[in-house]
């Protein structure tokens, strides 16, 4: 197993926002993690990257504990990528900047040999003309592709989405998913928090549904969104859907 | 009282005398002018009484250098400070009749005179100067000894003192008396290098009592002082409060 | 946004905290006790080199005798405070008249219509004018120069025309400062506001000032803190506050001591202002974000 | 948001205005100049009156010769500009220090970690200090109270320490500036840095600074305008600057008209640097919301 | 007709945001205008509520040109509610008091008279519990039905709404298409600018389709979503749908 998660407890003050989550994510599988805001998804996605510590439970990256608090979280984090809802792009770099920044900074590899890598990556998901451009000069859905190629060029081994097409309009989304489903079809491994259901049924391997920091039902698409076995998953699909 | 100050005083019955904030020595000793110790000190209680105060009835304020030369109405009827009387505070301010003459004297510390420094023109040229703002000081040092360099400016005789402790100035350029009194006491290796005669200052070295313009008391003060001078208690005052000039060497 | 009753609602639904530590809590508490132990070390270290080694250095009993000079300290000290009560009496009266006046100028500044053009222009040449010369420069100008017309007394006071200096000068600060909040409050208000049919009068004083008022007393305190510092220039036409006793006391002493006296005077004043100020800034960036 | 490329195209497919004038157009046109005849006529009535009207209030003569004497004006300024060039160059030395010593003590303050602790706490002090004392205290205590010690010249020069001292009081108020600005770049910013695999070090110096600097230009600009108007305050421990020159003219023709000079020295080059750090502030406002 | 409207022209600077729109909206009536981002939706409504001053061509509410740049725009307002995608809500204020600071300001009826009307809405749309409540102590949801209701008691012919379910998170967007539909049912003349193509396919009596300043289609909801006519209306449908 690629990803696995044991019995993470995650509290901010009073608040507790993971409530003994367990989840298993196979090598090239997707998972979406789908809920009301607030019920977790954003701080389990941070949770598994490193960036928020656990108060309790066990993180394995193939099969090697990541969340021990004495090991040093910054290699870990390189070979996983997160993309966030709102791009999180430097602003003040270019975006052929942005995506080379990390590698640079991290890889001993050559400048040249860098930039050749970063820009194939531009030519597969189609922005190779905007490889000059300022953030602020693309629309929410190109930005949000460089973002997800910014994590792509540490070459990660896993991939976690939060929200990716939340803040795009609604004409944009596609653009974004689209990229999702290449990489799928890649074989990367992914974890998705979403509100994106039409997506979620047709992609997702595994739906785990959250309420209040707790993982109430998970299962394959069609069980979850067709069967839904809790009264507030059914609720909340009625909802949304 | 005399006739003559009566209902020219800002209080009336009272004369409110300013010093400075602090006054010095030999002037006035230890800040305290009340104490009518100290020459400036004596000679306003001599005034108020030949103008029919009683010593009780002498104010005391303090203002400082700059503020007593503002035109305008004063919070005093005279200051005494030092202020050398001159033809062009004399459009602004009103002056009494002197009660001091005093030689300008130059002022230094013991480090600048074992450099070399001398009671010559020459030796003086090439000193760092200061003065205090606002006193005839710094026109008396570009008229008597034309410094090569910049003089620096301060707000009053003891920003200068500091500086000189500082070492950032070599001299500076005061009264007499009070030169005397910075290097016997103010400065501990104080030294005053010379004098100036005091016909070469072209009169800007005579002291009077500032007066608000057009203030009508001035009169009665000027009164008040030449019968002091020719009576004799100014002369006696002066023996009383300020040391002779003697063995500081004239500069050419 | 999360609202705060939706917040509530779910800390509520979860209850109290385990009983026992976590694995994390126990290393949090590992991690923080070493942490105090590194941090008092390494600041005693230091401490202790500041301490042995300073005194070591040639020239400092002349240092310390000159500006640390315990006895002369205690002897200024009180005459010093006696001092600072005139700073703070011209502080307590010139504060909220530069609040009102700099909002008077800061409503200029804003008014429409091309007849209250000569009413903008005014305000916009006060603020060019007194933000662009020194405090000092207008203390001197008009705290000596408009005494000297002539003015007989009382209307002569140095307190008096010394705190009309500081109101020009701060004011044009405050409105400048009001200003940016008037126009920090987003566009969308003034359209909602429009929207319902409220003239523009109205919308000013109903929806912009109160909530641009509010916006910046955070930089609002700090120009107050500055102008309590600036109140000490006033003694360079006169008035005996406490930078006017320290430099009297420092010529009589020939020691610096009396100005440490008045800074610590100052700093127990100032810090406590301005790390309350600071505190308000730090709070509204959190919200603004 | 818009992107500005779709709004380019949008742009471009539409193409050049209609020919010939809309009625809307027609009333603008109209309006516009009956607004710039009422604020011209209105302007005009406010300046007559004053310039008819303030002659005749008793006194104005002496305030004219006292205040605004022209020959005055005219014999003074060749000196004062000359003294003027002495606080430029205090300026153009000073800045750079301050800006270089300030971003020091703000990363200071950032430190991490507990064996750095006694770092931290300099940098708090330091500014809690330093913006809490007066800047003319500063001066004093530093211009008069070091070069006192005993230093050998030229290391005692007045110009030396008091830019020290103009150094020490305004770094703390540009480390807090800077400050702000890196605590103003949103947490996204250092989430997305540290998610790549960034160190600390690494995102401040490629990802935060950056942005942070550039970002409190504007409020700095501020600080370096009140930096050049307080340079002036050097002349009270020796330097002969501009506002010395004028004091001194001041005394010498028991006239203001040299501070009024100053202060036209002042506005020539304060008016055009806040404009333009008002210009960039509004730019920035802008941009944020 | 209850709202009519010929060739309005808008420009800002060089760009044309509204071109020659024509529009009557019927009383009682209510109108969705779909169309992508940057259209114009927005522009138009504000032009009709005399925020935006048009350029060209005449509005007429109840057959009376209320465009006419002489005219005093402030009463006008106040017949026209306007409700914002960012609700707008004063912030310094209860709820109670951003609802009735217009009235008591503009109507001069006695201050308990207008408590007793605000309210009377404020139980109409199920808010009596937040009256006293600061508007972000509210949900999106919540504040946006705040909204409306103080837009409703100015008592205005008609209500204009931009994009009212936007900024709100997907399980809230119900609660506020439901006040629409009351108000619809009790015979408001409306006007909408929506992404929620389900709600203007259900409920709109007519649905616009603005493209870059014009009005490209327009018709009953049931041809414009089963049947597009042009080109761009089937290729916009097709994205968002
Ligand atoms: N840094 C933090 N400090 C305190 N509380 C936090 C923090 N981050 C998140 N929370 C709280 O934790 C809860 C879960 O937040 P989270 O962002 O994980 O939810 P989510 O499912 O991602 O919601 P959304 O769909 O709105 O993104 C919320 O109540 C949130 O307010
Ligand atoms: N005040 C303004 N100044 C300049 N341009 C503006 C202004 N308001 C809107 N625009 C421009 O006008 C065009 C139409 O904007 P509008 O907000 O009306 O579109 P919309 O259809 O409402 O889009 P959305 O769905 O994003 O709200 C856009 O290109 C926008 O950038
Ligand atoms: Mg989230
Ligand atoms: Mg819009």
């Amino acid at each position: 197993m690629k990803l696995q998660l044991h019995g993470i407890e995650k509290s901010f003050g009073a608040l507790k926002v993971c409530r003994d989550i367990s989840l298993g994510v196979n090598k090239g599988e997707m998972v979406c993690l789908i809920g009301a805001s607030g019920s977790g998804k954003s701080t389990l996605l941070r949770c598994i990257n490193l960036l928020e510590p656990i108060d309790d439970g066990k993180i394995l990256l193939d099969g090697v504990e990541i969340s021990d608090p004495d090991l040093d979280p910054q290699p870990i984090r390189q070979r996983i990528g997160l993309v966030f809802q709102s791009y999180n792009l430097f602003p003040h770099m270019t975006v052929l900047d942005n995506v080379m920044l990390a590698p640079r900074l991290i890889h001993k590899t050559s400048q040249a040999e860098l930039r050749d890598q970063a820009e194939a990556l531009f030519v597969r998901f189609g922005l190779t003309d905007r490889i000059g451009h300022f953030p602020d000069q693309l629309s929410g859905g190109q930005q949000q592709r460089v973002a997800i190629i910014r994590a792509l060029a540490m070459k990660p081994e896993i991939m976690l989405f939060d929200e990716v097409t939340s803040a795009l309009d609604p004409e944009l989304v596609g653009e974004v998913l689209d990229v999702v489903r290449q990489l799928k079809s890649e074989g990367m491994t992914m974890v998705l928090a979403t509100h994106e259901m039409g997506f979620a049924r047709e992609a997702a391997d595994k739906v785990c549904f959250l309420e209040k920091g707790m993982i109430l039902e998970e299962g394959p698409p069609e069980k979850i969104f067709a069967a839904p076995r809790e009264a507030r998953t059914q609720e909340f699909l009625r909802r949304v859907l | 009282q005399d006739v003559c100050a009566t209902g020219k005083t800002i209080t009336a019955g009272s004369l409110t005398v300013a010093t400075g904030n602090p006054a010095y020595f030999p002037w006035v000793i230890d800040n305290d002018p009340s104490s009518g110790k100290g020459f400036e000190a004596a000679v306003a209680y001599e005034i108020a009484t030949r103008m029919g105060f009683a010593a009780e009835k002498v104010i005391w304020t303090a203002t400082s250098f700059d503020q007593a030369i503002q035109p305008g109405a004063k919070e005093f009827d005279l200051n005494l400070q030092q202020y050398s009387i001159s033809a062009e505070r004399d459009q602004t301010v009103d002056f009494s009749a002197p009660y001091y003459t005093a030689a300008p004297a130059v002022v230094v510390r013991q480090p600048v005179v074992d450099a070399g420094a001398t009671a010559t023109a020459s030796s003086l040229k090439g000193l760092k100067w200061g003065a205090a703002a606002g006193t005839t000081a710094l026109a008396l040092i570009d008229a008597l000894i034309g410094p090569e360099s910049e003089v620096m400016l301060y707000d009053d005789t003891a920003d200068v003192t500091e500086a000189m402790k500082a070492n950032q100035i070599d001299a500076t350029l005061v009264d007499l008396p009070t030169a005397l009194y910075l290097a016997a006491a103010v400065l501990d290796d104080g030294v005053v290098l010379g004098q100036f005669p005091s016909d070469a200052t072209g009169g800007l070295d005579q002291f009077g009592a500032v007066f608000a313009d057009g203030n009508p008391l001035r009169d009665c003060v000027n009164e008040a002082i030449s019968a002091m001078v020719s009576d004799g208690t100014l002369a006696k005052i002066e023996t009383e409060w300020l040391e002779g000039a003697t063995g500081v060497p004239m500069i050419q | 946004m999360q609202t705060s009753a939706a917040k509530n609602s779910a800390g509520a639904a979860i209850g109290a905290a385990p009983p026992g530590k976590s694995r994390r809590q126990e290393r949090e508490r590992r991690l923080r006790r070493r942490s105090v132990i590194v941090a008092t070390i390494s600041t005693f270290v230091v401490l202790l080199l500041l301490v042995v080694l300073i005194p070591m250095a040639p020239g400092w009993e002349k240092v310390q005798k000159a500006f640390f000079n315990g006895p002369i300290l205690i002897k200024v000290f009180p005459e010093l405070l006696q001092a600072f009560l005139v700073d703070l009496m011209i502080f307590a009266w010139s504060a909220p008249i530069i609040a009102l006046w700099g909002l008077a100028i800061a409503l200029c500044r804003d008014a429409r219509g091309p007849a209250l053009f000569p009413l903008r222009l005014f305000a916009i040449l006060y603020n060019d004018v007194f933000r662009g010369v020194p405090v000092i420069l207008v203390v001197y100008l008009v705290g000596f120069g408009i005494p000297g017309l002539g003015l007989p007394r009382p209307w002569n006071s140095p307190y008096l025309w010394g705190t009309v200096a500081l109101v020009l000068s701060y004011s044009a600060y405050v409105a400048e400062v009001y200003r940016a909040g008037i126009e920090s409050i987003h566009e969308s208000q003034r359209s909602a506001a429009k929207s319902l049919g409220l003239s523009h009068a109205h919308t000013m004083r109903y929806v912009i000032l109160p909530q641009a008022i509010r916006r910046v007393i955070p930089a609002n305190m700090n120009n107050f803190i500055s102008l309590q510092k600036d109140v000490a220039l006033l003694s360079f036409i006169g008035p005996v506050e406490i930078l006017r006793q320290a430099g009297v006391q420092k010529s009589l002493l020939a020691n610096f001591t009396p100005y440490l006296a008045a800074s610590i005077i100052f700093l127990a004043v100032t810090i406590p202002a301005t790390r309350f100020a600071d505190h308000l800034i730090a709070r509204q960036n959190k919200e603004r974000s």
